[in-house]
C-alpha cells in the first residue's frame, strides 16, 4: 500500500510491502525491511528499521498519529490511497470564518481586555489566563469587532476552549 | 531527635522530605489539598490529612489550620519545603508560639533577610560586598533621578519586599525614571502589600552563582561549596550545577568566607542559600538570602554526599553539625534540569493534564526527584515543577554526557514537558563551553532553538505508516510483520526470515 | 576511541553496558534471541541484530555467528557483559582472530584463570596466600584419601573446571570420600565436559571478600577497594557491599596488594575481580578470578565515582589509566540487593510471566540497574535476575536505612521477586551488625524468615472489603467515599465531610 | 454491609458503612472513617484509614482478591452477608479425589521418575522443571499409584499446568 504522510512540515510518500518475510518500506528508491513489535499493551513500539533500533511511542488523535521518538513528537497525518483520491475529488478545506481566541492550555480567566462590540487590533492581548503561578496574556491573531465573550473572569477553561470570538 | 514530623508542602519537594524522614524513622504527617488527593506525597507519608480546596490561599498557605494540626496529632515540627510558606515569617513564629519546631532558620531571621534593604544593611555592615546602591526606600520622582544620577545609568528598580522578580524594571536612562517607578510601586504594592522601591547599580548580564550554607544552633557555620544557577529565562532558573565553570579556587575561598560571614550577619541557623551576582571583572556582590532548602538542593547533596533534608532535621533537633569546614569534600560535577509542565514549543505555556505514561531515567549517576505518576492529573493550582533530574559524573563533561543520555532516557507522556529544551542545552556548544551568563538563555540560545530541525521525520513517517498499515483490517494496532508474544515470553514467527539478521547465513 | 562496539549480552547487563557506550559517544549494536524481541536492550541499542531461537545455546552463545556478525557490522570491539560468552576462552581467541577487539582479557589469562588448579599454581608461586591443598587432580580413591589425610579433614572437594558451586562437595571424614567423589566427577564431567576434581582443605563459614581490579595495556594495575559478598545462598550472591565490615584499613592495603599481585601474575589486562575467602582468624586466601565484569560491579563504581564500564572501553581501546592507585578515593558505603524474578514464600522457584506493572524507587543515593519494564514477559530461558538496586549513603546504617527506604518504593507486579526477602534481610540484626558470614542466610536468615508474620492482614483485609463495596453496583471498582478526579486534577465532592481533616472544625 | 475476609491464615470480620460523609469501617469495637481512591487507571489505590495513609495494589483473581501492601502479597477471600449465608446452607466444600502434581512455575520438563502404574511414597520426586538455569524437583505430597502422566521430556509447561495423576 502506497502512503503519503505529512509530517514537520513536508510530506513523505512511502510504500508498504508486506511480504512473507515481513514488511518491507520504500522511501524514494530506498527499500528497507521493517519490523516493528508493539511493548506489551503499552503505546510504545520497537522499530527495527534497517538494521537501525528505535523506539517509539504512538498515540492516535482523530486521523494524526502522534510519534513520540527521541523525545520529540511529530505530529504525523497518513493517507492511504483511497484517501488521496478521495482528497483529489474533493474540493478544498471549508473556509474559516471569523477569529475565535481559544485557551492554549487550561486555566483560569483572570483579566479579559474588551467588550462585545469593541474594535480589536492585530496582536492585541483580549484575555489573560492564569495557571501554574504564571499569567498568560492571549492575543488575537486578526483585527476585527468583538462579537461574543464565551468566558468570564473568574472562570476556568479547559485546553482549547473558545474565549472571544472576534469578526 | 523527633518522633513525628508534619510536610507541610505538595510535589516532589514533598516527597523528597518524606523519603528523608523514613530513612530517619521519623513519622511523618502529609497533608493535601482536595486537588492532591491522588497526589504521591499523600501516599508516601504515615498519615495524611486533608486541609481544603484546591487554591493554595485556601489550604498550603492556611497558617492557623496547619499549625493546629500540628499541635493536634502530635508532630514536634513541620517542614515547610520551599514556596507557600517556607519563607513567611509570621508562619515561623506561629510555629515558634505554639511549641513547634519550624524546620529553618527563625522567624527573626526570616524576617530580616526578607526585607531586602534591611538585607543589604546588613551585609554592608558584616563588611559584604553589595550592589552599589539601595541604602533608602525612594518615593519621589527627584529622590529617584538623583540617586540614579549618583550611582549612574543603568539601574534596577527593586521592590524592598521583592522576590520572584516581582517589581523589577531596568532603567537606562534618567528620562525612563518615573514611569518604571510608577510600575514597579505598583506591582510591588499588589504583590506583596508593600510598594517601597529602591534602586541599584545594574550588574549588565551577571553570572549567578550561590552558595550553600548550614548552621548549627551550636554556632557552626559550614559551607558546601557554589551553584551556578545562570542558565535561566524571566528570573527562573531551568539548569543549575556545581561547581560553577566560572569559580577559581581562590575566589571559591573568598566567596565561601563571604558566604558564612552574611549567614552570622543575619542569626541564620539551619540550611539556607546565599546568592550573589558575578560580574564580567570577577566581582561578586550579595544579592539575597534565602531562607529555605532551595529547588537545587539535589546538586549540591551530589559532590558533597551530604543529605541536606536530613541536616535540616538533625539541625532542628538541636543537633550539632557533624563536620566542619575541613571535612567537606566536594567530588566530581553535579548538573540539574527542571523538568516543568510546559510548552517549550509553545512559548512554555504550562501543560496541565493526565500523564498517561512515564518512564523514568536511571543507572549510574543519575538521580530522578519527582513528584508525578503515571495517571496523575497535573493541577493548574501548583508551580508547574513536576520533576528535576540530575546526573553526577567525574568531570562536567561527562555530566553533561550522562544528562543527554539520562534526557533520552525520560518519558513522559500525555502532557508537554521542557524535556527537549534541556536536551538542545545540552548539546549546545555556548553551554557546553561553561561561558555563559544570565542573558544565554533568552538572547543566545532561544533563537537557535526556535530554528532547529526535527532529525527524525522520515523514521516517524514510516512508523507512522507501519501502524496504519497494521490496523487495516484488525481491531488494534498491534504489530507488523511480527506476531504478539508467545506464553513464556518469546515469539516464534513461523517461517518467518528476517533481513540483516543471522537467518540470511542459512540460505 | 571505538566507532562501533556490539554488546553480546542481553538483560540489566546490555542495558548498563548501552548506557556506557552511549555516554562515550560510540555507537552501539545489540544482539537478541527471538525470546527478547521486546526487551528494553533492543531498544537502547542503535542497531539491533537476530542471532536465534530462544535457548542460549542457539543464539547468545553461538561464538562463529556473533563474531561474523561483528565483522560484518563494522564493529571494532564486542563486550560480553557477564555469563554467556564472558568467560570462554575460545569467544576471546575468535575475536582476536577476526580483529575484533574483546573487552575482557586474553584468550591466555581466560585460559589460565579458568583452570582452577593452574590458577592456584600461579598464586602459590606468586607468593599469594591460596587454602592448603589442591596441587594435584587425584584419580584413585587411595589418592583421594591419603591428600584428604595430609591436608587434614573436613576438605572440600572441587572440579578443576569449576565454577558455580558445580562438582563442589563438602567432606567431613575419609569414608564419606570415595561416594562423595564419585558424585562430584559425575557433576563436573556432565557441567564441564572435564571431570578432573581435586582437594581444599575445608575453610568453615569463611566470608567471602573481592577485591576490584583495573588493568591497562600498558602494566598499570591499580585495585578499587573490595566488595564483601558473605550474603549467599547455594553459592549464589544476593547482597553486596563496599566496604566489607570484615576489613581493617591494614587488612584491606595487604589483600589489595595480594590482589595486584594475582592480576600481574596471571597476565591480567581489562577490569577484573579476585575473589579471596577470609577466615575467622582474618587470614585471608586466594579463591579465584573472575575475568569479567562482575554483576556487582556498581557497588565499586558507587563509592569509587569511577565508571567501570567505561573505564574498560578505555582499556580495551589502548588508552592508559588515568589515575594511579593513590588517586583511588573511597567515599562512604554501597549495598546492592539482587532483585530476582524468584519467589521467596515457594523455595524460590524461578516466577516468569508479564510484569504487569512496575514502579522503580528514586531520590537521593539510590541506583536502579533493571532490563525489565512494565508489559515484559520474563522469559525463562536466561538468569532470574531481573534488576539491581543500590544505595550509597555516608555511612553504612544510613545506607541500610536508605536500601529499606527504596525497597519500600519498589513495586513489581505480576510475578514474584526477591524484594520482600531483602527487606527482611535489611531488618535483620544479624546484617545489620555486619557480623556474619556465608553461612548466615542459610543457617540463621532462612528459619527467622519462615517464621515471620505479616504485619498488616488487618488493613488489606479492609481494603479487599472496600474494593468489593465499590463493586456492588458498580461496573468498575474505582473510589469508595470519593468521587473521581474532575477535569483539571482535583476533586470537588459536593458536601462532602471528612473526618480528622479541617472541616471538623468549621462545624 | 458487613464482610468476612480470610486473609493470612485468620477470618476478620468487618463491617462497611456507607454514609453521606463518606465511609466507615467497623473492626471489633473499633470503628474508623476510610477514604479509598484509585490513582488514574491504574490498580493502585490510596487508602487513608483514620488518619493513617496506605498505598495499596489490588488484583482480582476469580474470588480472591489479591492486595499488595508495603511490599507484601495478601490474598483475600472476601464473603459478604449473602454469600455467608449461602455457604452456610450449602455443604462442605467438594472432596478433593486423586493427587496431582502440578507446575508451580513455567519451565521445561528436563526429567520424569516415574511410570503410570508405577507407585509413589509420599515426598517422592516426580518431575524434575528446569526454568532460569535452574532444575527444580517437584515432588508429590501423597503417595499413590500414578494414574497419568500428562507431559513429556522436553515439553515446555505454564504454571499450574497438569504434570502427573496420582490416585
Amino acid at each position: 500500500m502506497k502512503y503519503q504522510v505529512e509530517i514537520a512540515d513536508e510530506t513523505i510518500e512511502l510504500e508498504v510491502e508486506k511480504t512473507d518475510e515481513g514488511a518491507k518500506v520504500t522511501v524514494g528508491d530506498e527499500t528497507q525491511p521493517a519490523d516493528l513489535v508493539r511493548i506489551g499493551r503499552s503505546p510504545i513500539y520497537s522499530l527495527i528499521l534497517g538494521d537501525r533500533s528505535f523506539e517509539v511511542s504512538v498515540h492516535r488523535r482523530d486521523k494524526i498519529y502522534q510519534i513520540v521518538l527521541d523525545g520529540a513528537t511529530y505530529d504525523a497525518r497518513v493517507m492511504d490511497e483511497r484517501a488521496l483520491r478521495l482528497a483529489a475529488a474533493g474540493g478544498a478545506d471549508e473556509e474559516v470564518r471569523g477569529e475565535v481566541v481559544k485557551a492554549p492550555m487550561p486555566g483560569i480567566v483572570v483579566g479579559i481586555a474588551v467588550e462585545v462590540g469593541g474594535t480589536v487590533e492585530p496582536g492585541q492581548g483580549v484575555v489573560t489566563l492564569e495557571a501554574m503561578k504564571m499569567e498568560n496574556e492571549l492575543k488575537s491573531a486578526a483585527g476585527g469587532v468583538v462579537k461574543e465573550i464565551k468566558v468570564e473572569v473568574g472562570q476556568g477553561v479547559t485546553q482549547g476552549e473558545d474565549l472571544v470570538v472576534i469578526e | 531527635m523527633f518522633k513525628k514530623v508534619l510536610v507541610a508542602n505538595r510535589g516532589e519537594i514533598a516527597v523528597r522530605i518524606l523519603r528523608g524522614l523514613r530513612e530517619l524513622g521519623i513519622a511523618s504527617a502529609a497533608v493535601y489539598s482536595e486537588a492532591d488527593r491522588s497526589s504521591r506525597h499523600v501516599r508516601r507519608a504515615d498519615e495524611a490529612y486533608l486541609i481544603g480546596p484546591p487554591a493554595p490561599g485556601e489550604s498550603y498557605l492556611k497558617i492557623d489550620r496547619i499549625v493546629e494540626l500540628a499541635s493536634r496529632i502530635g508532630a514536634e515540627a513541620i517542614h515547610p519545603g520551599y514556596g507557600f510558606l517556607a519563607e513567611n515569617a509570621g508562619f515561623a513564629r506561629a510555629c515558634e508560639d505554639a511549641g513547634i519546631v519550624f524546620v529553618g532558620p527563625s522567624s527573626r531571621t526570616i524576617a530580616l533577610v526578607g526585607d531586602k534593604m534591611e538585607a543589604r544593611k546588613t551585609m554592608v555592615a558584616a563588611g559584604i560586598p553589595v550592589v552599589p546602591g539601595g541604602d533608602r526606600p525612594l518615593s519621589s520622582d527627584d529622590e529617584l533621578v538623583a540617586e540614579g544620577e549618583r550611582i549612574g545609568f543603568p539601574v534596577m528598580l527593586k521592590a524592598a519586599a521583592g522576590g520572584g522578580g516581582k517589581g523589577m524594571r531596568v532603567v537606562r536612562d534618567a528620562e525612563g525614571l518615573p514611569a518604571a517607578a510608577k510600575a514597579a510601586r505598583n506591582e510591588a504594592g499588589s504583590a506583596f502589600a508593600d510598594d517601597r522601591i529602591y534602586l541599584e547599580k545594574l550588574i549588565e548580564n551577571p553570572r549567578h552563582v550561590e552558595f550553600q550554607i548550614v548552621a548549627d544552633s551550636h554556632g557552626n557555620v559550614v559551607h558546601l561549596g557554589e551553584r551556578e544557577c545562570s542558565i535561566q529565562r524571566r528570573h527562573q532558573k531551568l539548569v543549575e550545577e556545581s561547581p560553577s565553570p566560572a569559580l577559581t579556587k581562590s575566589l571559591r575561598a573568598k566567596m565561601g568566607e563571604a558566604a558564612i560571614k552574611a549567614a552570622r550577619a543575619s542569626g541564620y541557623v539551619n540550611a539556607g542559600t546565599i546568592e550573589f551576582l558575578l560580574d564580567r571583572n570577577r566581582d561578586f556582590y550579595f544579592l539575597e538570602v534565602n531562607a529555605r532548602l532551595q529547588v537545587e538542593h539535589p546538586v549540591t547533596e551530589l559532590v558533597t554526599g551530604l543529605d541536606l533534608v536530613q541536616e535540616q532535621l538533625r539541625i532542628a533537633a538541636g543537633e550539632e553539625l557533624s563536620f566542619k569546614q575541613l571535612d567537606v569534600f566536594h567530588r566530581g560535577s553535579a548538573i540539574e534540569c527542571r523538568i516543568c509542565a510546559e510548552d517549550p514549543e509553545n512559548n512554555f505555556y504550562p501543560s496541565t493534564g493526565l500523564i498517561e505514561r512515564m518512564r523514568e531515567p536511571a543507572g549510574p549517576g543519575v538521580r530522578v526527584e519527582s513528584g508525578i505518576h503515571a495517571g496523575f492529573d497535573v493541577p493548574i493550582y501548583y508551580d508547574p515543577l513536576i520533576s528535576k533530574l540530575l546526573t553526577w559524573a567525574p568531570t562536567r563533561e561527562q555530566a553533561i554526557e550522562r544528562m543527554r543520555r539520562a534526557l533520552a532516557e525520560y518519558s513522559i507522556e500525555g502532557i508537554k514537558t521542557t524535556i527537549p529544551f534541556h536536551k538542545a542545552v545540552m548539546e549546545s556548544e555556548a553551554f557546553r563551553s561553561g561561558e555563559f551568563d544570565t542573558s544565554f538563555v533568552d538572547e543566545v540560545f532561544f533563537p537557535m532553538y526556535a530554528g532547529r530541525t526535527l532529525p527524525h521525520a522520515e523514521v516517524a513517517a514510516i512508523a507512522a505508516a507501519l501502524i496504519r498499515e497494521a490496523e487495516r483490517g484488525e481491531a488494534q494496532p498491534l504489530a507488523v510483520g511480527a506476531k504478539e508474544s508467545a506464553q513464556g515470553g518469546w515469539r516464534q514467527p513461523p517461517g518467518r526470515r528476517t533481513w540483516g539478521g543471522w537467518q540470511l547465513h542459512l540460505k
